[in-house]
């Protein structure tokens, strides 16, 4: 019984939905600020300590805004749409490791499920964009589902990549492995950490991958006719995605929340806790700089791009980390 | 040879650099110049009555409204006065420049939002 | 409480939507130019949104002509309450120096109600932000926060 | 299957009210309609009903970027209506505002052509440097964009000494950065990636098309109007007329920033030589013009602008004609959307620098049924006769 009471608090606040949520909010604060910074500028600066809580005003403003359903829009559908998209970003958010190195669910091949969940996001922007019935929406949806087509294969490969060698489909035995030998896999798999980190950028739709919401193409893509309680959903689910993001990026390359640790039960715990963020906000402050300085792709570009450069890139990978295995060198 | 991230270089450089924003409204704005066109002022003290703002404002921002008599001979003669109606003003300073009186001038004010168009208009 | 943060947040966090009905650009470009980093206006948390589903403020530039004065109301339909009007410009207050054409409305409040009027040919970026400043008190007085 | 995708009147990519309709397949366009008159507010017709002095406020503000240049067309105009000299320093002041317009629309344009490709920070950064001229006019003029330095007879402010220093130090700085504009544009990868090709207008097209100004000038041909009929002190003032054989963007983005680096030369040469002297020649507000009929042109930041003017000896013009750059640039923009991706439309609209506002003004449109024409000029012809009988 108070194990299930346990379980059912971390599912729901620590390390679960209520720390994904906030530190996906803190982190967007991180991204703007330093955005901001890069453009000369200051960026939000009144809103608690410098502007620390400007996306939580920002989230709790659209909950408090009329909510607009379309006239000609599917409503259940463009209801379902915002729902689907947080809630499976929160679902991934719990297979991360973030307080051990084993996540609060991990079981063989949860890293497929991982694949999976980023494709119900997807599934949930193109049906965001298609039931509101607008032509920027339903061209945003398409944009978005062509761009998962181009990156979702690279990065699989690069998932594959590093199952192979901790010799798991599980993250958190992933994490384990790197913690045993006490390399990180970005030693291995360098070119791996490239084309995740650039299948990121297209996963979370930063510029130069912000194709499927481009703002002076098609106003704001499939979340053009979104407002009040549903738009905040969304812009939650993209503050999530990048949490969820980085955090298997670090994860898989980086060693996930492991660092030297005194062996003290809860210091222990709030020490790994330290190491995710410093992982992840590396990996958000190496994703802002990319993103600050460069344009937007053309789609045809972004999934040309994916398929003739990053795919045959991680199938060498792949091939790197065959040739390393068969040497024994891990 | 196209290269890239070409900017990235120049763009952290900023990161160390003080940002170019003034904290305005807690700063004072940038630079306010000498001659700087903001809202009208006219002196009626010294105003004359002459009504050639009126004519020559190209908004119709300035009427002369009727704000008393003067007795020339024994006659009684309407004396009149611009009435400047800001929300209409485009800060042109023509009137400012044909002012006989030299009784108009453009202050430095600039901060005019106001809830109401009535707060923008200046009454003699 | 509960009310107290929404009214926090609101305040807090002014997206606005701009929308130029037959300006001469010059408003226009003075609105864009509060962004940059010299004014800065993400500094209030105001961000620019291209859809009117997402916004709060609306910002109108120019005197509003027969052509636009359609879509502007649609436009102000289309935003989600609680939404706010900005007249930006001497034209969007009264018609400036095109009043009496015949094309044209005469203001923005001839169509839409208005909240706060920003006059200036064009308004500086100060001015502008001003204006949304004195937008936030307008709200704060109307909810209760200030007197 | 072609899907209709209406572009504007409210559209994040076309800050002014314009509309363009598209007719794609897939990510490609097949047509393209534009519809304009958004903006037309009549000003012409105001003209005609307010004195020349007063009508000088309403040129500045048929456009609100290229105020000046409006208002230095028609002070050209009403002074050769009139038969009249200004000051040769006025000439000088004249000058170095209308190049420093010209530097700050472009790089307004710039600034605004980089954020059409999703490039946020240099949006930001240009429109920081920007800052530099927009100091600079203030503190000439007395306000950021609507200038009122250009009056009948001359120019309304002097430039002082101080200011002149001051000029000259802001030339520098600015010199600086857009020559690292102009290094590093060609070079970086996603910005070649979206420009290079994309909005194709060949040499031929441009001329058969009447395009006008740097878009004209991007596709390799020499035309300028401060070249080809100087007005003012273009004569004196030995500067380069930019052009680039690319035909495309990228070419206008170039020929834009060379643009710039050749007006911050003029500004310092007319900083550097402008004469002691009277400002302008005193005229009363109100004055009357004799018949007479004139046209001028003067070359905009967007290219040639035309005011074309007839007065009947009142103190009102009889007519005012205005052709603006954008108009003539619109039949060469259709040309250049052809078989382009959804995801070019805004920079190839952006980059001929559009300016509706200075493009609507006489095109008549019937809101109901959606006809349109325009003010011809065999009509034109005929409202002459109607009023001199020739």
């Amino acid at each position: 019984m108070l194990d299930a009471i346990i379980t059912i608090l971390q599912v729901l606040i620590f390390p679960g939905v209520l720390f994904a949520i906030i530190l996906a909010l803190l982190y967007e604060w991180v991204e703007r600020k330093f955005k901001a910074r890069l453009q000369n500028r200051i960026g939000p600066l009144y809103t608690g300590w410098h502007g620390i809580l400007q996306p939580f005003a920002d989230i709790i403003k659209l909950w408090s805004k009329e909510d607009i359903v379309p006239a000609e829009a599917d409503k259940t559908m463009f209801t379902i749409a915002p729902m689907l998209a947080l809630a499976s970003q929160l679902i991934s958010f719990l297979i991360i490791p973030v307080v051990s190195v084993y996540a609060l669910v991990h079981f063989e091949g949860d890293l497929a499920l991982l694949a999976f969940l980023s494709t119900v996001y997807l599934i949930a922007a193109g049906i965001g964009g298609l039931s509101s019935n607008n032509r920027f929406s339903a061209i945003g949806a398409g944009r978005s589902i062509i761009q998962h087509v181009g990156y979702e294969i690279p990065l699989l490969f690069v998932y594959a990549s590093a199952a192979f060698i901790a010799q798991s489909w599980s993250l958190s035995k992933i994490v384990e492995y790197q913690v045993k030998t006490g390399v990180p896999l970005i030693a291995f798999l360098g070119i791996g950490f490239g084309i995740s980190i650039i299948s990121l950028l297209a996963f979370i739709e930063r510029i130069p991958f912000d194709i499927p919401e481009a703002e002076t193409e098609i106003v704001a893509g499939w979340l053009t006719e979104f407002s009040g309680k549903k738009y905040a959903f969304f812009w939650l689910a993209d503050d999530v995605q990048l949490l969820v993001g980085a955090g298997i990026t670090a994860a898989l390359f980086l060693g996930g929340p492991c660092g030297p640790v005194p062996g003290i039960p809860i210091v222990d715990e709030i020490l790994y806790v330290i190491y995710f963020i410093i992982k992840t906000v590396i990996i958000v402050l190496i994703l802002a700089s990319i993103e600050a300085s460069s344009a937007r792709y053309k789609i045809t570009q972004a999934v040309s791009g994916f398929w003739k450069y990053l795919t045959p890139l991680s199938i060498l990978q792949l091939l790197i980390v065959f040739a390393l295995r068969l040497y024994g060198v891990i | 040879m196209p290269r890239v991230l070409a900017f990235l270089k120049d763009f952290l450089k900023n990161l160390s650099k003080k940002p170019a924003t003034i904290k305005y409204p807690f700063e004072p704005p940038s630079q306010l110049p000498e001659g700087f066109r903001g809202k009208i002022s006219i002196d009626y003290n010294k105003c004359v009555g002459c009504g050639l703002c009126a004519r020559v404002c190209p908004a119709f921002a300035i009427e002369m409204v009727q704000v008393g008599f003067r007795e020339v001979s024994g006659k009684k003669i309407p004396v009149r006065k611009p009435r400047v109606d800001v929300g209409k003003c485009l800060f042109c300073a023509q009137c400012a420049e044909v002012c006989p009186a030299k009784a108009i001038t453009l202050t430095k004010k600039f901060e005019l939002a106001s809830e109401k168009k009535e707060d923008l208009i200046v009454q003699p | 409480m509960l009310e107290k943060l929404v009214h926090w947040a609101r305040i807090r966090s002014p997206w606005i939507l701009h929308f130029n009905a037959s300006a001469c650009n010059a408003c226009d470009i003075e609105v864009i130019a509060a962004l940059t980093p010299r004014f800065d206006v993400e500094r209030f948390g105001i961000l620019l949104k291209g859809s009117p589903r997402h916004a709060d403020i609306l910002v109108v530039t120019g005197s509003v002509n027969r052509q636009v004065k359609a879509r502007l109301k649609r436009i102000y339909e289309q935003m989600p309450e609680p939404k706010f009007v900005m007249a930006v410009g001497t034209c969007a207050c009264s018609g400036g120096v095109f009043q009496h054409c015949y094309n044209v409305y005469e203001g923005v409040d001839k169509v839409i109600p208005v909240d706060v009027y920003v006059p200036g040919c064009p308004p500086k970026p100060e001015a502008i932000i001003h204006g949304v400043v004195k937008l936030i008190e307008k709200y704060k007085r109307a909810v209760g926060i200030i007197k | 299957m072609t899907i209709r995708i209406p572009v504007g009147p409210q559209h994040p990519a076309l800050k002014e009210p314009e509309r363009f309709i598209f007719y794609v397949e897939g990510e490609q366009i097949v047509k393209v309609i534009p519809r304009i008159g958004f903006n037309h507010r009549g000003i012409e017709k105001a003209m005609e009903e307010r004195t020349y002095l007063q009508d000088l406020y309403i040129s500045e503000r048929v456009c609100g970027i290229c105020s000046n240049v409006h208002t230095a067309c028609y002070v050209l105009l009403v002074e050769r209506l009139m038969n009249m000299e200004i000051p040769e320093r006025a000439k000088y002041i004249r000058m170095i505002v209308l190049e420093l317009e010209r530097l700050h629309s472009h790089l307004l344009w710039l600034g605004v052509a980089f954020h059409e490709i999703g490039f946020d920070t240099l949006f930001y950064l240009v429109w920081r440097d920007r800052e530099i001229v927009m100091d600079l006019l203030e503190l000439i003029s007395g306000n950021r964009v609507n200038y009122a330095t250009n009056t009948i007879g001359g120019v309304r402010r002097d430039i002082s000494e101080e200011t002149k220093h001051k000029i000259l130090k802001g030339m520098k700085l600015l010199l600086e950065r857009l020559k690292y504009y102009r290094r590093l544009s060609p070079e970086e990868q996603t910005i070649v990636k979206r420009t290079l090709g994309v909005g194709p207008l060949s040499t031929q097209d441009a001329k058969r098309l009447c395009a006008a100004g740097p878009t004209l000038r991007a596709s390799n041909v020499k035309s300028d109007v401060r070249g080809d009929e100087p007005y003012l002190l273009y004569k004196e003032a030995e500067f380069q007329t930019m052009v680039s054989d690319l035909c495309d963007v990228l070419g206008r983005i170039l020929v834009r920033i060379d643009e710039c680096i050749e007006a911050v030369r003029i500004i310092e040469w007319c900083v550097k030589n402008m004469p002691d002297g009277p400002i302008r020649q005193k005229l009363p507000p109100i004055f009357k013009v004799p018949e007479n009929q004139a046209y001028r042109r003067v070359e905009a930041p967007r290219g040639e602008l035309v005011y074309y003017g007839v007065s009947d000896g009142s103190e009102k013009p009889y007519r005012i004609k205005i052709r603006t750059p954008t108009l003539a640039n619109i039949p060469a923009l259709c040309k250049m959307l052809e078989n382009q991706h959804i995801a070019d439309i805004p920079i190839v609209v952006a980059s001929i620098d559009p300016c509706f506002s200075c493009t609507d003004r006489l095109v008549f449109i019937d809101i109901e049924k959606g006809k349109k024409w325009s003010c011809s000029m065999p009509y034109f012809k005929h409202l002459i006769k109607k009023k001199f009988g020739r």
